[in-house]
This record gives structure tokens, C-alpha cells and sequence, in this order.
């Protein structure tokens, strides 16, 4: 008999505030679910800190707090959703992911086997991903002071030399890429969401962009601005561009890929897939005499199919995102003003 | 205002709703409305119900009528050109 | 998408483009008012403008609900979100609009107030179903297109015998509108409104059918034609009430055929006469009390009436002092000719309704419209 | 006239959910708000990632999610805690913090006023610690869905060589110390909680320790294992030491430093100080001879005035911690069993 | 920390042990019940037991409110707090204890139930006073000691008109205990209880006078020694029993004279008597059904007693089969003697509510006393 | 059972109630179960509420008594320790 020997209850158990008082029920749910799924030889060190060595190069780090409803959709889950969008953080700066960390935030009453199977998930996520998650934390707060779960991410990763990507190096004259369709992750929650549910094969396109980042500046090295287009969608990702950069950016609608549900779903809500989140594509923005080999790059990785050129950087004092639109006319694609919401008119 | 759109009812169901279809997306929709619905019509879709049928004769017969306005401007032009030309 | 992407194809819309330049006189100016919102948003959305010659001007209307619903009705909800401890319900457009002091529904909310945004009245009953200790109130917005379904959640409300659900009423109605803006005498200082033809609406009309416009066409002497909301059906419209202006006709027709009949949906309009009647008089934000404009909830269905089931304290509403909102709303002034636009309001911080609702003329100039020549320039150096 | 001309409104604003959006109000916060007071250059890249230079040495990183009530208490807020959180754990494995970030999770409806409060103490925090916060995130959870603000963080930091310090290196005859008093923390904020409450001068120890673990490695670079007792307090710090070791712990009740009201409140409630939550004292397990050298530099920081020896580490099967009572006694000091609640009997 | 300090003084307690070691007979034992689990708390402690000689042994009385409430009146309030949307407010001690199939009121809290710890009754008045819309319960548990100030709370509420604040009364009376254990018949195969001696209830007495214990101290012959709850004060006590023993008498002494006087606190039993009566049965965990042992809510504040507001169902609670709580109690086992007791037993998954309070006498070995070889052996090592 | 601990009054409050010290904690605590406090009295808290008074002569008693049952027993003991001395 240790002072160790008894069990998190997963099948039947919900969290309480046991599971966050500093005391033996919270470190077996750290043993029996973190460590158990997670493993890895740095997380194994115990510690609250976690001790990894790193190859020379300038360090990059981010941080993103999850807090998506539902927690579980199609194509994904708060688990892997929280690895991919810290890993895509890094990636859009060039650099090679090394390690993450993960808090937890648990409202009193999530059930344990939610909990585990979200757990299992973000274990996967990094182990596919190639990323070990290597420290962790976690708290408990009172029903009604918390949503199930929220996962912070964080994490480091080293920039090759030679690398330095910016939305600030946006540049008049350069060709804007986009990796593959716009809004499907969005399109995808709100299927899901209760009061606006409705039927979709779309499945959210939560994936982490550091292989395909990697093929892309393998091919071009001299990449000026990476994003990921997630909360606020392309518009926003354009906007901070322009806005970082003092450039404009003028799109082609016709160019820009749109899943034919995404279409149909914001058609029927009233919402402007240019606004939808998504968390697995990424926006380039390269010299274009560049493009081609780019676009080339990216459609011969599986997250970058249906890459497409969309548009250029323009001059701006303004540093406005302009949009060519299919019908011939022209319309400024401005900042979002707070959430979109469903409407009516 | 009134932000509504036509879909396709792909079946009906219980308690005056039916499913209509957009691309893949499917939603469930009051039919209180309408006095009569079948699968395979289109029907104009505004907060949750089916407002209206679709005539989907009509809808061709205004593309049609959009082309030939058209074309009638082009032939105009044309004309126009022409005369341009006369005159100068 | 089909029988919608059709009419936003980019080809038939330079068919339509020549012909509309073929049509329209270079020596008079065309004053078209299009009612709706949704024409608003076609013609920012997509760039009508850019494909119509200079002289057609279009005039934007009344035809939003969220604008012209006036502030004290906005604080009405406010008031019984944050004290009546009810579950309020209302569609999304309605969430951002600031009320008085700038407090729209999503402060309320922040403030601690159970606001939820529905999709449907069918959302709504399913809420106060969910919740039978709590007492759930739909405010009800929108012009006749929108009232059906408001009609439909009540009789529902009734046979089930729930008794926690009711409706706040703000129903509006079009015609009467386009009487009153046709009708309206100007303010003093102020010029009077110029109006040649009017764009009518398209899925009021499906409701309502097009022969309602028939009195205000003869009576006032001015066209309509009632008009799709994609932007093709805004351009052959335009064609189409050119034509009657040059030819000094002005009967209502109808472009809209694939959706909008004569004596437009029956059945809607029996469901709403059953459980709505007509307003003596109503407030219209812009363009103040208008006779017979409005529906309340008939005396039958008084337990579903919010109004009469919560006591709504008499209120001072305020709305913003230079927000030209009620100029624009009477097709009297454009967006940019109000001093706030742009600079204290913006989309983020709308002082106006206009500003908020995404059919409001003042958020379309911003976030379509607002610096044109920018547009061109970038258009010209991307050339 | 620019797309970004608006401005927050911190004096009677609050969280609404259009700050989390990924609109313009969301950029607004994050500019006049994080950015303004946190603002330094890496920070000012502006990126979702930071990019900076790192020394040589072997990385370490760790996260912990803060969630405190009241958020702000006596000797700290939340803003404070959240950057001596992080940057202890990773003085605890013995390194150099480098850099922080801050991930923020705001209820809707919080005031804007306060968050600017809590904002500007966590950047006088990390200048004060000559760290800087480097990225960050913000995201807007539904009334009824959070608690005022949760901040969660996350820490880089570099090892110096030869240093090795884990939990797992405690042996039989090392010398445990500790830097101060125990459960100024936990007294502090239970002092502020509804319904108990009591007056007291007591404020929460709430401290960055990396400036006298340097000092320690310094002097004795072999220290074996250095903890922060925070959650759970010392037994549960030591119990983890116990448990990661194999060895067991014997204390003196008497050599630990307790402070006047934190045993008066203990007293009253019914809690035992050894449970308390600490947020700026450190646990150091050491070659018995290099105890008093130790002693001698951590008592002349000022962070580690009151250190004691308070035991040792002994050979136990069962690596129990034990304690011999001032009275006379022994009693096992078990991990403790869910949250320490006030109690009656 | 004045008059508590003192009275943990090592360099006193070693006196006392010589003292003690003095007076014991070493040719017998003395089996002296710590009635409270106050006493049993200091003795493990502060190791009070490495002090006394080998045969003095204490046994674990009955004497912690919470180990003795029969799981029924748990899962009673488990019941009003999950289903009739009411706040339960109640001492920490009562949030961990396991009732039927181990839901605990931290589990039900967890299910969404609201429950709210509280320090005192004053603070679950003020919880009602601010929810004059919520039904807020106290759920109230202890002895002599705990019950006036929920007295006082009910006359409190009464005088303020506070309709929305009732009693889930559970308090119990330390005398007719003791007489039943003196009393109690072996259950069969169960050896009888031998007990030569009491530590009597230190801070009961201060509310009822150590007279109180009179009856029982003449009608069972058993020495009975009010003692306070400091390990000097459960020393000298203890000493004094060993007195009474060796000399034959059985009388009630006085050790907590700076407390506890003979009468008690007159007032505080006024007060609990205008509000509380005597139950002519009740059922005590491990006890059974002892007649007179416990009180309820007068007919007069009917109002405020929660068993007459809300309607509980009858239930079939279940305890832990093999839970030796029960015989614990009664001072016929140890802890140690539960199968259960370190393997499927433990703080942080009890399966009974000794295992829980911190008073109880399984908490205690676990905590305190489990393994003290090993306490010996690291002695040994360290010294 | 019944956990409560002996703190100092230092000020007499509204509505039956009294501010206590223990070290530096301040705590109000009702005094309804209370006839009579005074500033300066040690009070036996409990649950927020001050149950009795303590007497400090009493407890200087108490203590005394300890020590002198020490006193009593140390001497025993010595000459216990002489008598199996001298029975060795
Ligand atoms: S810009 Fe704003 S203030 Fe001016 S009219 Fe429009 S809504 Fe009103
Ligand atoms: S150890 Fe657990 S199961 Fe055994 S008697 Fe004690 S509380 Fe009951
Ligand atoms: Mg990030
Ligand atoms: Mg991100
Ligand atoms: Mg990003
Ligand atoms: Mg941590
Ligand atoms: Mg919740
Ligand atoms: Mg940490
Ligand atoms: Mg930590
Ligand atoms: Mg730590
Ligand atoms: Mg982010
Ligand atoms: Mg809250």
C-alpha cells in the first residue's frame, strides 16, 4: 500500500473541485489522465517545469486559449483543435514547432470520459504532429464559472536562419495565396450549434500547417507574410496584413475557393464566408514571380490541394482590403464588427 | 430586409416541417405556411419557414428576358455605332 | 446554389448594363428609390452602382425593420431583459442596435440580462419549452415577410397550452411607408424628396402579393416595380422602371415572377390576420407616426402579449442628437452627408441603427461603399 | 480617416462578446489595452508568434492557468500571480526565465476598468522580473460561462550548464529548507472570500523567485530539488517530492516558519497551515553540508529573510513525509484530500 | 495565541507523562473513550499516544456529528438540493460524506445542484436575504455546541420575516449517546464494550454543564472527566481518569474549568429551547434508534422547518456493506480492523464518514496514525 | 467536534455582535448567546458565534495544576529512581 493507490473513475465520473485542490485526487488525474495519454519522455520528468534541449536558432513562441462550443464537431475537437491552432501560431512565423504545453481549465461536473477522450485526441494530435506536449496545468472552477473545458496552448519553436516572415512584409507588387477553401471549420461549429442546427457533410478542416509550411519555404525561402486565417476569417487575416504592413490587398472573389456547403450555409444564415473561421489553412503572401513555384508546392501537399493565387498588394494609404467581385463591381472588405450573427435581413 | 432563399424541399416530415437542401446542407423548415408542398420543389426560405414556392418557369423565363434585354442593347449599340459613324 | 447564382451571374449583368445605358436618357437624372434593405445590400454588395451610367441614382428607403424601429421600443426590450428576469429571444440583427445611452441588447446581456438569439420563432418556443419556470419573450421585428411566423408561434403557444411564452410586437407594414414617404411633407430647411420610381420589395411581396402597391402607383403617380434582391433582378428593374419613366407610365410590375404572384401567399396572410390586426398609429424611426402602419396582438390572444403581461415603465428615450438616421430613412440625405459617419460612428460603434443593421444604408456605404475613388485607384494600379 | 480609428472604452466599458470576435473591437483591446501597457519589442512585432534570441543551454518550459477569487486581494491580483506563477516553476528547475505569454479568457460583461488594472500590474510584474510577455491571446466566453477573467501562462526559459534539478533527486540525508513563512497566500485571499470574511495585515506572499534561485545556484549549483509550494502547500509539495523520489521526508515542526495570523486564521477555520497555498516561497533539498551555506545566502535576499532548515530526507519504503510535533509527537503529513474547506468540528 | 498555545507546550506534556506513567497501574489496562472527535483529533495530532504508556488506550467514541448521521438524512438533503432548485447551505465538514451509492453533496454540487458552504448560520441568512427568489435551506448537523446558533438563525429569520430561509434540522444530544453505549448490548459475535473511563465533551459542556453527565456517571459507574481540546488538557484528563479508576469512583470531574462551569451557558439554552424540541426517536449512524437523543423545529416555527416545507421521498439508503463505521462507533472495533480501511477506503474515496471528517476516528489513523512503525522507523533513521 | 477556539474581544458592535482577535485576524462573531461581553474578555468562538466566556484565572489554574502534577510526578519518579537504586 503506497500513498498512491487509488483511481480516477473515467467510465462514470464527472470532474469536482476535488480534482483541483492541490491534493491526491487532482494528482491521480494528472497521472492517470495527462500523463497516461500524453506521454513522452520530457513530460516524464514530473516537474512543473520541463527541461528539453533545442537546436541553435532564434526561438519562436505563441499562445492560444479554446474555447469552442461545441467541444466536440465534425472533423475535430477542442483536444486537437487546441494543438493545431498553437502549432499553426509558430508555423506562420516559418519556424519549426518543438514542444507544447497545455492548461486546462474544468468546470466542476464535466464528465471524466469527455475529459479522456479529449485528452486521447490531443495525444494523437501531437504525436501525429510530431510535437511533444511537454508540461501541463490544471484547474477546476465551480459550475457556472467555467464551460466544460478550456484548453490553452502554448509553445517554442526554432526559426531557420535566413527565415523572417511578417505581416509587415507585405509589399506592393507581391501575389497573395490562399492554401485551399475558406469557412468549412465555422460552417462546421455551427452545425452543430443548438438553435441553428442543420445537416452538412463538411467537416471542419482543423489540421496543423507546419509540414506544408516547411515544403513551402524549402522551395522559397524568401516568404514575406504567413497566416492562418481562424477567428474572423480570411477578411480579418487580410485586414491585420494591410494594417501591419500599410499596403493594400486587392482579391479576385472569382480565385477564392469556397466549399459548395460553406456557400449554401452562409447564404441560408446570412453570413459572408469571407468573415468564417477556419483552423487549417494558411494565407502566403510571396514576391510574384515566386508564386507559381509556391502554388505549385502547395497543391502537392494534402493540405494544400486547391491552393489558389487570390490576389496582390497593393498601394494603399488606406491599406485597405479591396474585392473585385464576380458580378464586375467592386466592394471594400472591411474589418468585422463584432461576431457576425445569423440575421434575418 | 427579409433576408430569404430559395432550396429544394427533399422531404416532409412531421408536424408541418419539411427538409429542404441548399448544396449539402439540409435544415429542417416549418411548412405552416404553404398550402401545399412536395419534395422536389423549391421554396423560398426566410427565419425557419418556407414562405413561398419557387416558379421554376418563371426563374427561366426572367434569365431568359435578362439575356434579351441584352442582346437587344447589344444590337442597339451596334446600331448606334453605326449611325455614329454615319455621322461622322 | 441553383436559381440563386444565376441571377449574380457577371456577364448578363453587362448585358444588362448596356441596355440599361441604352435606355436611360443622358439629359434627365433617374431618382429610383429602392424600398428594401436587401436592394441596399445588392446593389453595395456587388457593385451595381459601378454598372449603372451616372444618372441613375438610387435612393435608399425605409425598407429595414431594425432601422426604422424606434429607440423607445429597443428600450422597451432592454428594460424587460434587465428587470423582469425573462428569457428575451430576438433575432441576431437586433443584438448590436444601440438604444438609448448607447445600450443596445448585447450590453444588456454583458449586464447580466438572458438575451438569446434565435434563428426562428420555432427556436424561441423551443426555449420557453426547455424553461417552464422562466417566462420567455420573442421581439417580434420585421414588415410582413417576417409576421407569418410570429402568427404561427403564437397559435402553437396556444394549443400546447404554454404559458410561459410571449411576444413582443413590432410588426411594421411597406405600404403605408411608401404612402407616408411619397406623402410626407419635407422638414422645414430641408430639400424635398425627389423619387421617380421606387425598386418595391420582393419578399414582402410574396407575402402580401404585388396588387397591394396598386393604390400607392395610381395614387401618387409614381412607378414600381417589385424586384428581386439578387443583383441581376436590381438591374433588369432598374431597365424596367426606366422604361416606365421615359414613357411617363407608372403601374406596379412585377420582375420578381418567379416568386411574387398578384395576390401573393393566402394562407400567411390569413394566419396573421388571425392572430394580428392593425395599430391605430405607429412610430416609424425617420419617419415619425404613421396611421395604420403597424400590428399589435388582437385581443384574443392577450396572454401571449408581452405588452400587456409586463409592466413597461414610461421611459425618456434618446436617440443620438446628430444622427441623420430619420433624414436617411426618408431618402432626404445620404450616409456620408451625416457628420458622424465615418468619424464617431462607425460599425463598431454605431450611433444609429443604420449603422448597425447590415441592410442599413449607412453600414453599407461604410463597409461597401466608403471610399470609392480608393476603390478605383487600387482597381486602376492593380490594372 | 484609417479602418482602425476607434478607441476602448476602459473607464465604464465592459467585455462584450464582439471583443472576442476577431473583429475590429477585438484588435482595438488587444492594441489599447495588452499591447499598450505589455508592450515591448518582441511584442511589438505584432505577430500571432513571437520571434527573439535565445542563449545557448537547454530550454525549459512550463504553463499554469490562474482562476483566483476575488482577483484582486491583498499583496496581488491576478495579473501579478499570473507572471510569478510561471516564471517560479521554471526557477524551480534552476533556469533563466526568458520570456512569458498570456493567454486571457474574459467573461463577458467584466469591466473593462478592472482588466486594465489587472493588465497594467501584470506588466509592472513582468518588468519588475526583467521578463517580458511576448505573445499573447484573448478570447470572450458568454456571462455565466467564466469568472470575471482567467489568465493563463506560459514560460520559456534556459538552463545554465551543469545544473540539474528535479524532484526526482531528493536522497536520504539531504537537508530541506525553506525560504519563509508558510501560507501567507492562502490566509490573504481566504480573507477576501464572501461569507469569511475576516480583517487581517497579512498579504499574500506573491513573488518572482528566480532572483534568488540564481543567487542559490550560484553559490551551490548541486542543489537537488528546488519547488514552489503553491497549491496544496508545503505537505503537498513535499508528499510530490516524496512520491517522485522514493525517499521520505521527516520534518520539525517547530523550525517551520509560521506567521501570527496565518495560525490564528488556520485556528479558527479549522485549517492547517501546512496545506496553505504559498505564492512566493520555494522549497530546497541540498547536500546536508551545503545546508548552512545555503541558509546564508537565501537569508540575505530578500525574498528568503526567514529561511529554515525545517527536516531532512530520510530512507522510507513508503516515502511518507513525517513530521515530529513541537509537542512531542509524530503524525504523518498525508497529501491532502481534496480541497481544505473551513469547518466546524 | 493566547489560552491556546500554552496548552500545547511539549516541555508540559512531558511532565505529564511522568505524571501519567506514575499513576497507571502497570498490571492493568485503562480503556478511557475520548467521547468527541475533538479529543480523537488532538490525540493523533500531536501524538499524545507516544506520551502514555501502553495500557492506556483510548477508544473512539461516537461523538462527531457528522460520522453519526445516519446516510438517510444525507441523502434527504442531497435530494432537496438536486430536485427542488433550492440552496442548500451547510458547514464544509458535511460537503465529502458519502450517502447512498457514495454521492456526496460535492457530487451533487457537481450535477449542478446549489449547494454553498458556510461558516456560520448568520451567513446562510444572508444568503437568503440576498435570493428573496430562491428557497435557501441550512442544513444543520451537530451537538449541543452547534445547535443555538442555529436556534438564533430561525428566530432571527422569523423576526425579519425571511420566507424563504428553513432549517433541514439534524442536531443530536451527546448524553442519551453516552448512556447508550454504556448501555448498548453486543451485537452477537461482537465482543461488549469496555470502556472504564470518559473524556467528556469539552465544548458540549460549555453550552449544557458538565452536570449534564451526572446520571450517567452515577447510574453506569463509569468515571466521566470534562476535558478540553488541547493535547495538555486531554493529558491532564486522562490522568485524572486513571485516578478515579485506581481509587474506584465514578464521579463527573471538571477539567476544562476556563470553560465549562456546571450549569452551562443558561442563555444559549433558553434560546435553543424556544425554538427546538425533543424528537422521541432518532436514528444515530452506528447506534441505532436512541430514544430522546435528538431535536426538531417546534410546531410554533413550523414555517421554517424544511422536513414540513418540502415534500422528501421516502428512500431506501444504503450504506457501504462492509463499512465498519457502525461498530467504530460504538467503540467496538478500530479502524485498522475494517477490511476496507487503506485499500478501497481512503480520504480521497471514503466509503463511510469516518473516513471523512477530519474528527473521524478512520480519517484520524489514516491521516495521523496509519503505520506508525514507519513514524518510528524515519525517527529512528533521522535521529 | 465542535471546533472552536478562545479569542480576545476588542470592540462591542451593533445588533448583538462583537469584533474578536486572534494575532492579527479581526472577525466579527455574534454575541446573542452571550448575557454580557466586554472589550478585553476571551471568548470561545464557534461558527461565527462567541459561546462562553473564558475565565483566565482558571486557566492560569489549569496550567499551574499541570506543572505541579509534573512537579509531583518528576519527584516520585526520583524517588522511585533512588528506591530501585537502592533495591539494585
Ligand atoms: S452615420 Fe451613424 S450617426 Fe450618422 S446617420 Fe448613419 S447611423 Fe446615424
Ligand atoms: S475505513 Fe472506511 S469503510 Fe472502513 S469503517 Fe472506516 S469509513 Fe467505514
Ligand atoms: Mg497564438
Ligand atoms: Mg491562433
Ligand atoms: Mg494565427
Ligand atoms: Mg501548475
Ligand atoms: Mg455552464
Ligand atoms: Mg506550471
Ligand atoms: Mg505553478
Ligand atoms: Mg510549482
Ligand atoms: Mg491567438
Ligand atoms: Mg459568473
Amino acid at each position: 500500500m503506497t500513498s498512491m493507490d487509488t483511481q480516477t473513475r473515467f467510465r462514470t465520473g464527472a470532474v469536482d473541485m476535488t480534482h483541483g485542490g492541490g491534493g491526491r485526487a487532482m494528482t491521480e488525474l494528472i497521472k492517470d489522465l495527462f500523463h497516461r495519454h500524453l506521454k513522452n519522455p520530457i513530460l516524464d520528468q514530473g516537474h512543473d517545469a520541463a527541461v528539453f534541449d533545442a537546436p541553435p536558432g532564434r526561438l519562436v513562441m505563441s499562445t492560444d486559449a479554446h474555447v469552442i462550443s461545441p467541444l466536440f464537431f465534425p472533423g475535430g475537437d477542442i483536444g486537437a483543435l487546441s494543438v493545431h491552432g498553437t502549432l499553426n501560431d509558430i508555423a506562420m512565423a516559418g519556424a519549426k514547432p518543438l514542444s507544447l504545453t497545455a492548461s486546462f481549465i474544468l468546470e466542476e461536473g464535466f464528465p471524466l470520459a469527455d475529459l479522456e477522450r479529449i485528452v486521447m485526441s490531443m495525444a494523437r494530435t501531437a504525436r501525429e504532429a510530431g510535437v511533444p506536449v511537454v508540461s501541463g496545468d490544471t484547474k477546476v472552477v465551480e459550475k457556472g464559472k467555467g464551460d466544460g473545458v478550456f484548453i490553452t496552448t502554448a509553445g517554442v519553436g526554432v526559426l531557420p536562419e535566413g527565415v523572417t516572415i511578417s505581416p509587415a512584409a507585405a509589399k506592393p507588387g507581391q501575389a497573395v495565396l490562399l492554401s485551399g477553401t475558406i469557412g468549412d471549420h465555422g460552417v462546421a461549429i455551427l452545425s452543430k450549434r443548438e438553435n441553428l442546427e442543420f445537416e452538412t457533410e463538411l467537416r471542419s478542416d482543423s489540421a496543423a500547417l507546419h509540414g506544408l509550411v516547411a515544403d513551402m519555404i524549402a522551395a522559397v525561402p524568401g516568404i514575406a507574410v504567413l497566416r492562418d486565417p481562424t477567428r474572423g476569417g480570411l477578411a480579418t487575416a487580410l485586414n491585420e496584413i494591410a494594417h501591419a504592413s500599410g499596403a493594400g490587398v486587392l482579391l479576385q472573389e472569382e480565385a477564392i475557393p469556397v466549399a459548395p456547403d460553406v456557400e449554401g450555409a452562409c447564404e441560408l444564415l446570412g453570413l459572408d464566408p469571407l468573415y468564417v473561421a477556419n483552423e487549417g489553412k494558411l494565407v502566403c503572401i510571396c514576391e510574384a514571380a515566386d508564386a507559381g513555384r509556391l502554388l505549385e508546392v502547395m497543391r502537392s501537399h494534402p493540405l494544400g490541394r486547391q491552393a489558389a493565387r487570390i490576389g496582390e498588394i497593393v498601394e494603399d494609404p488606406d491599406h485597405m482590403v479591396i474585392m473585385q467581385t464576380a458580378f464586375g463591381g467592386a466592394r471594400v472588405v472591411d474589418w468585422l464588427s463584432g461576431e457576425q450573427l445569423p440575421r434575418i435581413c | 430586409m427579409c433576408l430569404a432563399i430559395p432550396a429544394r424541399v427533399v422531404s416532409i416530415d412531421d408536424d408541418a416541417m419539411a427538409t429542404v437542401a441548399l448544396e449539402g446542407i439540409r435544415k429542417p423548415v416549418s411548412t405552416a405556411l404553404l398550402d401545399e408542398v412536395a419534395v422536389g420543389d423549391y421554396v423560398l426560405v426566410h427565419v425557419g419557414y418556407a414562405l413561398h414556392k419557387l416558379s421554376e418557369e418563371e426563374a427561366e423565363r426572367t434569365l431568359r428576358l435578362m439575356a434579351e434585354a441584352g442582346v437587344l442593347a447589344e444590337e442597339l449599340e451596334e446600331m448606334a455605332g453605326e449611325g455614329a459613324e454615319a455621322g461622322a | 446554389m441553383k436559381y440563386i447564382r444565376e441571377f449574380r451571374d457577371g456577364n448578363l449583368a453587362q448585358k444588362l448594363a448596356k441596355a440599361i445605358r441604352q435606355e436611360a436618357d443622358p439629359d434627365r437624372r433617374y431618382h429610383l428609390m429602392e424600398f428594401c434593405g436587401g436592394h441596399t445590400h445588392a446593389i453595395f454588395r456587388y457593385g451595381v452602382q459601378d454598372l449603372v451610367p451616372e444618372n441613375v441614382e438610387y435612393v435608399h428607403g425605409p425598407g429595414c425593420p431594425v432601422c426604422v424601429l424606434p429607440v423607445r421600443r429597443l428600450d422597451d426590450a432592454v428594460e424587460l431583459a434587465l428587470t423582469q428576469n425573462v428569457i428575451l429571444t430576438t433575432y441576431g440583427d437586433m443584438m448590436r442596435v444601440p438604444g438609448t445611452k448607447q445600450k443596445s441588447l448585447i450590453r444588456a446581456k454583458a449586464e447580466g440580462a438572458d438575451i438569446r438569439m434565435v434563428y426562428s420563432t420555432q427556436d424561441a418556443l423551443k426555449i420557453a419549452r426547455e424553461n417552464p419556470d422562466r417566462q420567455v419573450v420573442f421581439f417580434a421585428i420585421g414588415f410582413e415577410t417576417t409576421t407569418p411566423p410570429t402568427a404561427v408561434a403564437i397559435l402553437q403557444a396556444r394549443a400546447e397550452g404554454l404559458r410561459n411564452f410571449s411576444v413582443f410586437c413590432n410588426h411594421v407594414l411597406t405600404p403605408p411607408a411608401i404612402a407616408h414617404i411619397v406623402n410626407a411633407p419635407s422638414e422645414p430647411g430641408e430639400d424635398p424628396v425627389r423619387i421617380d420610381g421606387f425598386l418595391g420589395p420582393s419578399h414582402v411581396s410574396s407575402v402580401i402579393g404585388w396588387a397591394s402597391y396598386e393604390p400607392a402607383a395610381r395614387d401618387f403617380r409614381k412607378p414600381v416595380v417589385i424586384a428581386g434582391f439578387e443583383p441581376l433582378d436590381v438591374m433588369q428593374s432598374t431597365l424596367m422602371l426606366i422604361r416606365q419613366i421615359n414613357e411617363g407610365r407608372h403601374v406596379v410590375e412585377n420582375q420578381y415572377t418567379r416568386v411574387v404572384t398578384k395576390e401573393g401567399n393566402r394562407k400567411a396572410q390569413a394566419l396573421a390576420a388571425e392572430v394580428l390586426e392593425l395599430r391605430k398609429v405607429f412610430e416609424w424611426r425617420g419617419l415619425g407616426y404613421v396611421p395604420d402602419s403597424a400590428l399589435r396582438i388582437r385581443e384574443a390572444f392577450a396572454e401571449f402579449d408581452a405588452e400587456k403581461r409586463f409592466a413597461l415603465s414610461p421611459k425618456e428615450s434618446r436617440e443620438v442628437k446628430s444622427c441623420e438616421c430619420p433624414a436617411i430613412l426618408r431618402g432626404v440625405k445620404k450616409p456620408t452627408e451625416c457628420k458622424l459617419f465615418g468619424t464617431v460612428c462607425t460599425p463598431d460603434n454605431p450611433m444609429g441603427a443604420c449603422m448597425v443593421s447590415s441592410e442599413g444604408a449607412c453600414a453599407a456605404y461604410w463597409t461597401y461603399g466608403r471610399k470609392r475613388e480608393a476603390v478605383l485607384a487600387a482597381k486602376g494600379a492593380a490594372a
